[in-house]
């Protein structure tokens, strides 16, 4: 346990030195913050997903919530930012106790499927009502706080790190108190879990709200960061799809699968997104700018990165259950 | 496999901060929506741009653009804005397609100082921020409901339903039709906003039935277009007249369909019968490359790509570019074009928009007067 | 003397239209040992759930420690202090054996240090001490029995419930088993078994109450009820000459 | 008026949606897998009888005939390459391997057939006629119906008196049991997967008629089919017939009565009543779990 402590220190102090390497190079920011973003969405979501073995399928749930709390308040008031992202907790921990009212008396694909089933409730909710900016979207301008510079990258750079760091601090704690016990009792055998005292409804629920709560974090930060949100960017079934397979890829259960996870998707997504994998090959000279496979790759790369992105699902799925990490892990069970 | 991974992983790393080979002639970038769930038009912007960077090459105008997939996703389009400007240091971009991706896109282009020319998204907000260096090509939504209404109201129709997806482009050109509709004094007697995408619109269909509303103002994507006016033929639903705001209703498949897409009335940003110079050309050439009918996305695609790349080529720097496109002016496809501040806008083209009806299976232009030949006619019968 | 630790009244337990459990009444009192017979399909097993909140009863009350547990939900009924055992075992298997005992224990405290205490202690009783690390799915069954028992006290209960825990075992294993048990009811808890081992029950229980069918067919000392005729007609007569 | 329009419409749109969810039902029952593949396995049902028309001029309601052997080769080849891998795994990995199945397929499909979407328009597409009091019944609809009810009666002769079907429901009903008499469970498996694609497919092939084909279209069949399933009881093919016709008549309702935009509101709040009030759904027997 000291160990990983000394871990997420390490990786603190390593993440926060990387901005003065990087010198002013926005676009490799943009692609550490979304990183960043995705690592610690994942890594929430492992608390419940992972550690209470509860697969929600609904986690945009929570991240659109905090979205939009801190959207509306910003633009139709004059609150201080970390006030929003209070409201943002808030909303999106009473949105949690809600899902949890209703999914946690189900188990398995009856959970999964009702899980789906509220976060598109939320979605097109927010999609219908005036408030939420409807299909339109909200649009956040001229935001400020203290005497940052909210056009460059740093702050938010600092924020998604700050949230990840928090995020697998807590992690850990859960993951080692009674608490921690618990969930795994209630990941590996409900009846079991039961039987020993645990209340089941009491503790899914407390994971789930710690879970929501840090996801919603993410959501206002991103909501800040992009200036501009609307239901398919913050609340679709794909980005609540998109966080489990950061985690399965990863490492499901684990404390830096959701972080490895996140690397790698994000960037492999945004060298298929950016047809830099071609790049990469017409510049190592394998093949040339004029070959019909580079022309390929041009024309259909970008096209392609959805499929991709499939293919690996589907391998790892068959292939790596336990995720990346579990290569590296000594095999513990049968 | 472990070995695998990490070397993946190493290399993954390594190539995402490689630095853009070349000193190549002028760069610019193209934003747009290739994958995604609106990857359909995005398709049709991309023949477009493909074609001008082509014509170009063919007079010997040497320009490279970089494009850029957003899937639809304004963090992605954020994403490719800043590898356009920071990694690959083009002068200029056009995109993205849509108003989501280009509203985000739009507000950090004073930022980095690197002009954007915004080729067919709809919301009006977009150039109404006062962005120095946001430039937009086509009209804005409450255009589209504007120049419907203007064309219909020497007919004096008294009522109107609204049919419209629940989308951004859907219910920004709607509020601005029932602002409209209210000054002309009709009356509104239907209000159905749809989840795109359904299979059954019939009982939305006969509510609006119920109703006989004089006019009917749907606005809808291709295929829900197609669905809707079928499901009304089925119904009954026989206003005097079908109003059909861009996308689904002005495609060539819809035009196919004569026994339901007759008389229909649309607006669009353009059309090939229009008297714009090269217009013509460009349909016939675009029919013969990519085997369909152009949409009005690939003929804006098209210009703003020309007028990007021309001005590019010319300015070699942002900030002259930005000037160039200020101050400029072009006169192609798109007709005359030039970036102005009016009416709230900044930068906004003021493009006059196109009203067209079906009339034996063709788009015929009848207003505004000026650019058409043929007449409007109403009420509609079947 | 005072009122008994568990006293189950007129329970019964519907599935579609089939009595599981059917009027069945019976208390235990404190540092008893008794023992639940009858043969496959009795209603034993229904019976435990039913008095340990997995099933809600059809009718009849469970009272237990002096208030009315009927129709309370398991993880309660565990904290008040009566825990049970599963006659398919179910060890949390991603966990190795000490942390399975570390859950167990957090019922009746918050620390970690106590937990692991408690778990400790529970596994050198057991004999598990060696294998504390070992993940638990890998244990073989004589193990995993073992396991859900150590578990099962590391909550501290004033009762115990065990369904079928020497199911699988061999000889040996019983006997050590059994011994263990004994010792528990030594430091003050008590005890109701499920177990087919005839020779078991008898041995060690100080009453056996028989199921049939559902119904409670006789309760008593285990000479009474190895000598009951009806018993021996409907059960024994196979199953303890066979054991 | 608008009632019985509302009501004959959500009736016949109702059938497809059946037809959908029959299928997914199947595979839920025998395989206990959630499919998320199953709306691109109509989009695949949809593109075959979109090609089979406008290339071969095959009338979409005879290209079935076609159609549902491919789907079932298809489906019972995937079954066996990938998905019986996962048979036993927990469900959240069945779920992604299914999602990722569906990406592929999609984008595939994408790469394929570019996501222009496709009309299949017959010569009877746009034709209806009235019943008394002004409702008008789309022809294509009708028999679409009808071949859903000629599809639904098969399957439920096949489901009841043939050794396989009846081994089929054996699996469904407690696949450990049904292994210890002897059934080849996993060629069960393989069988209901294939089934589950025919099906999935020949709804794919009926809405094509009536609808737009593109790469995705499919996915707006793919949570109307669960919710239908658990209305109708995971793995009760009947259920899913029912839930069907009654997801379809609840939608063309809250479309005529409450409003276009919250009708899928509806259908979710009721999905998860049903999931609380009665998990067994209409004519489940597995409910629960």
């Amino acid at each position: 346990m000291t160990k990983q402590w000394t871990g997420i220190a390490t990786f603190a102090a390593l993440a926060a030195s990387v901005p003065f390497f990087l010198g002013d190079n926005p676009y490799i920011a943009d692609i550490l913050i979304t990183m960043l973003m995705m690592a610690a969405l994942a890594s929430a979501w492992n608390i419940v997903g992972g550690y209470a073995g509860q697969f929600s399928f609904g986690h945009a749930a929570y991240f659109g919530a905090g979205a939009y709390t801190t959207s509306i308040l910003l633009t139709a008031s004059s609150i201080a930012l970390p006030l929003c992202i209070g409201a943002g907790i808030l909303a999106a921990s009473l949105i949690a106790l809600l899902t949890g009212a209703i999914v946690f008396r189900l188990r398995g694909h009856y959970f999964a499927l009702a899980s789906i089933a509220v976060a598109e409730i939320v979605r097109l909710t927010a999609h219908n009502l005036e408030i939420t900016g409807g299909a339109q979207g909200l649009l956040i301008t001229d935001i400020t706080f203290g005497n940052l510079d909210l056009n460059s990258k740093e702050p938010f750079y600092f924020a998604m790190l700050f949230l990840l760091v928090t995020t697998l601090a807590i992690s850990l704690l859960v993951r080692h108190s009674r608490a921690g016990y618990f969930l795994l009792a209630i990941r590996e055998d409900q009846d079991a879990a039961a039987s020993l005292g645990i209340n089941l409804y009491l503790w899914k629920n407390m994971a789930l709200v710690i879970s929501a709560a840090l996801a919603s974090v993410a959501g206002s930060i991103y909501a800040v960061y992009i200036r501009f949100i609307d239901t398919s960017a913050v609340l679709s079934l794909r980005l609540s799809i998109e966080i489990i397979l950061t985690t399965i890829i990863g490492g499901v259960g684990t404390l830096w699968g959701p972080v490895l996870g996140a690397a790698l998707l994000v960037s492999l997504a945004e060298a298929l997104r950016s047809n830099l994998a071609g790049e990469l090959l017409v510049n190592s000279g394998i093949i040339t700018e004029a070959s019909p496979i580079e022309s390929f790759l041009k024309n259909n790369l970008a096209h392609a990165h959805v499929l991709v992105y499939g293919i690996i699902t589907v391998l790892c799925i068959l292939n790596l259950p336990k995720g990346i990490l579990g290569l590296f892990r000594r095999k513990q069970r049968t | 496999m472990k070995h695998l991974f990490l070397a993946l992983t190493a290399a993954l790393t390594i190539f995402t901060t490689l630095p853009a080979q070349g000193a190549a002639p002028v760069k610019i970038g193209f934003i747009n929506s290739i994958t995604g769930k609106e990857a359909q038009i995005g398709e049709n912007l991309t023949n477009g741009a493909t074609m001008a960077i082509d014509d170009l090459k063919a007079r010997n105008i040497d320009v490279e653009m970089i494009r850029e997939d957003d899937g639809g996703d304004p963090k992605n389009a954020l994403a490719a804005y800043e590898k356009l400007v920071t990694r690959d240091r083009v002068i200029g971009v056009v995109g993205p397609y849509t108003s989501a991706c280009a509203n985000v896109v739009a507000s950090r282009a004073d930022q980095y100082q690197v002009p954007l020319l915004v080729p067919a998204a709809a919301k009006e907000e977009i150039t109404m921020k006062g962005y120095r260096n946001v430039f937009r090509l086509n009209a804005p939504a409450d255009v589209y409901s504007n120049v419907l209404l203007k064309s219909i109201a020497p007919f004096r129709p008294g009522t109107i339903a609204y049919i419209y997806a629940a989308n951004d482009f859907g219910v920004s050109t709607v509020k601005t039709a029932q602002v409209n509709a209210s000054t002309m004094g009709l009356k509104e007697v239907a209000n159905e906003k749809y989840q795109q995408g359904q299979p059954d619109y019939r009982a939305t269909l006969a509510k609006v039935k119920a109703a006989q509303p004089d006019l009917v103002f749907l606005v809808s994507y291709d295929a829900d277009a197609i669905l809707l006016m079928r499901q009304a033929k089925e119904i009954g639903l026989t206003p005097k007249a079908f109003l059909g705001a861009g996308a689904g209703y002005t495609t060539a498949q819809f035009a196919q369909l004569q026994d339901i897409s007759s008389m229909v009335i649309s607006a669009t940003q353009w059309t090939d019968d229009v008297n714009w110079p090269g217009a013509a050309d460009f349909g016939v050439r675009y029919r013969a490359r990519f085997g369909k009918d152009p949409s009005y996305h690939a003929a804006c695609a098209y210009e703003a790509v020309r007028i990007m790349a021309l001005s590019a080529l010319k300015a070699r720097d942002s900030k002259v570019l930005r000037s160039a496109l200020t101050a400029g002016s072009w006169n192609g496809i798109m007709g005359p074009v030039r970036f102005a501040s009016y009416g709230g806008y900044t930068n906004q083209n003021n493009h006059p928009m196109l009203v067209q009806q079906l009339q034996a299976g063709r788009y015929e232009t009848v207003y505004p007067a000026q650019f058409s030949k043929k007449k409007l006619i109403y009420p509609y019968r079947r | 003397m005072t009122a008994p630790l568990l006293e189950i009244t007129s329970l019964s337990k519907y599935f579609g239209g089939n009595a599981a459990v059917s009027d069945v009444s019976f208390s235990v009192e404190k540092q008893r040992i008794v023992g639940l017979i009858g043969p496959n399909g009795s209603g034993k097993t229904t019976l435990f759930n039913c008095i340990t909140g997995y099933y809600p009863a059809a009718s009849g009350r469970v009272r237990f420690c002096g208030c009315d547990i009927t129709g309370m939900k398991p993880d309660r009924v565990c904290r008040l202090g009566m825990v049970r055992t599963w006659q398919r075992v179910k060890p949390l298997a991603g966990l190795n054996v000490l942390e399975n005992v570390m859950t167990g224990a957090f019922c009746r405290t918050r620390s970690a240090s106590e937990a692991r205490k408690i778990a400790l202690h529970r596994l050198e009783m057991l004999g598990l001490d060696n294998v504390a690390q070992k993940t638990a799915g890998d244990l073989p069954i004589g193990l995993k029995k073992k396991l859900e028992l150590a578990r099962a006290l590391a909550t501290g209960p004033k009762l115990l419930l065990l369904d079928e825990v020497c199911g699988g075992l061999n000889f040996t294993e019983t006997q050590e088993l059994l011994e263990i048990i004994r010792g528990i009811r030594e430091k003050g808890t008590a005890v109701v078994f499920i177990e087919h081992d005839m020779k078991a029950v008898t041995g060690l229980c100080d009453r056996i109450v028989v199921l049939k069918s559902g119904e409670k067919l006789a309760e008593g000392l285990p000479s009474e009820i190895t000598s009951n005729p009806a018993v021996i007609a409907a059960y024994l007569g196979t199953g303890y000459s066979h054991a | 008026m608008l009632f019985f329009q509302s009501l004959i419409s959500g009736i016949l749109t109702g059938g497809i949606y059946a037809l959908a969810a029959m299928g997914m039902s199947l595979v839920f029952g025998v395989m206990n897998i959630s499919n998320f593949a199953h709306g691109d396995l109509m989009m695949l049902g949809m593109y075959m009888a979109y090609y089979l028309f406008t290339l071969l001029n095959i009338d979409p309601f005879l290209s079935l005939v076609l159609i549902m052997p491919a789907a079932f080769v298809f489906g019972y080849a995937i079954e066996k390459t990938m998905i019986n891998r996962v048979i036993g795994h927990p469900s959240e990995n069945q779920i992604l391997l299914t999602v990722g199945l569906g990406l592929i397929m999609g984008n595939t499909a994408l790469l394929a057939f570019t996501s222009d979407p496709k009309i299949l328009t017959t010569s009877y597409s746009s034709s209806s006629f009235n019943l008394p009091g002004d409702i008008s019944v789309s022809i294509p609809m009708l028999l679409s119906f009808l071949v859903t009810c000629l599809l639904t009666a098969v399957l439920y002769l096949f489901l009841s008196t043939t050794r396989t079907g009846m081994a089929l429901r054996a699996t469904s009903q407690n696949r450990e049991a049904a292994q210890l008499m002897g059934i080849d469970v996993s060629r069960m498996s393989a069988i209901a997967f294939g089934i589950g694609t025919l099906l999935a497919a020949s709804a794919g092939a009926l809405i094509a008629q009536t609808y737009y084909i593109d790469p995705f279209a499919g996915h707006t069949f793919l949570l109307k089919s669960f919710t239908i399933c658990v209305l109708g009881g995971l793995g009760s093919v009947i259920g899913a017939g029912v839930g069907g016709i009654v997801i379809g008549v609840v939608e063309a309702m809250s479309a005529a009565y409450l409003s276009s935009e919250w009708k899928d509101v509806v259908v979710f709040v009721l999905f998860l009543a049903i999931l609380l009030l009665r998990p067994r759904g209409l004519f489940g027997r597995k409910g629960e779990q």
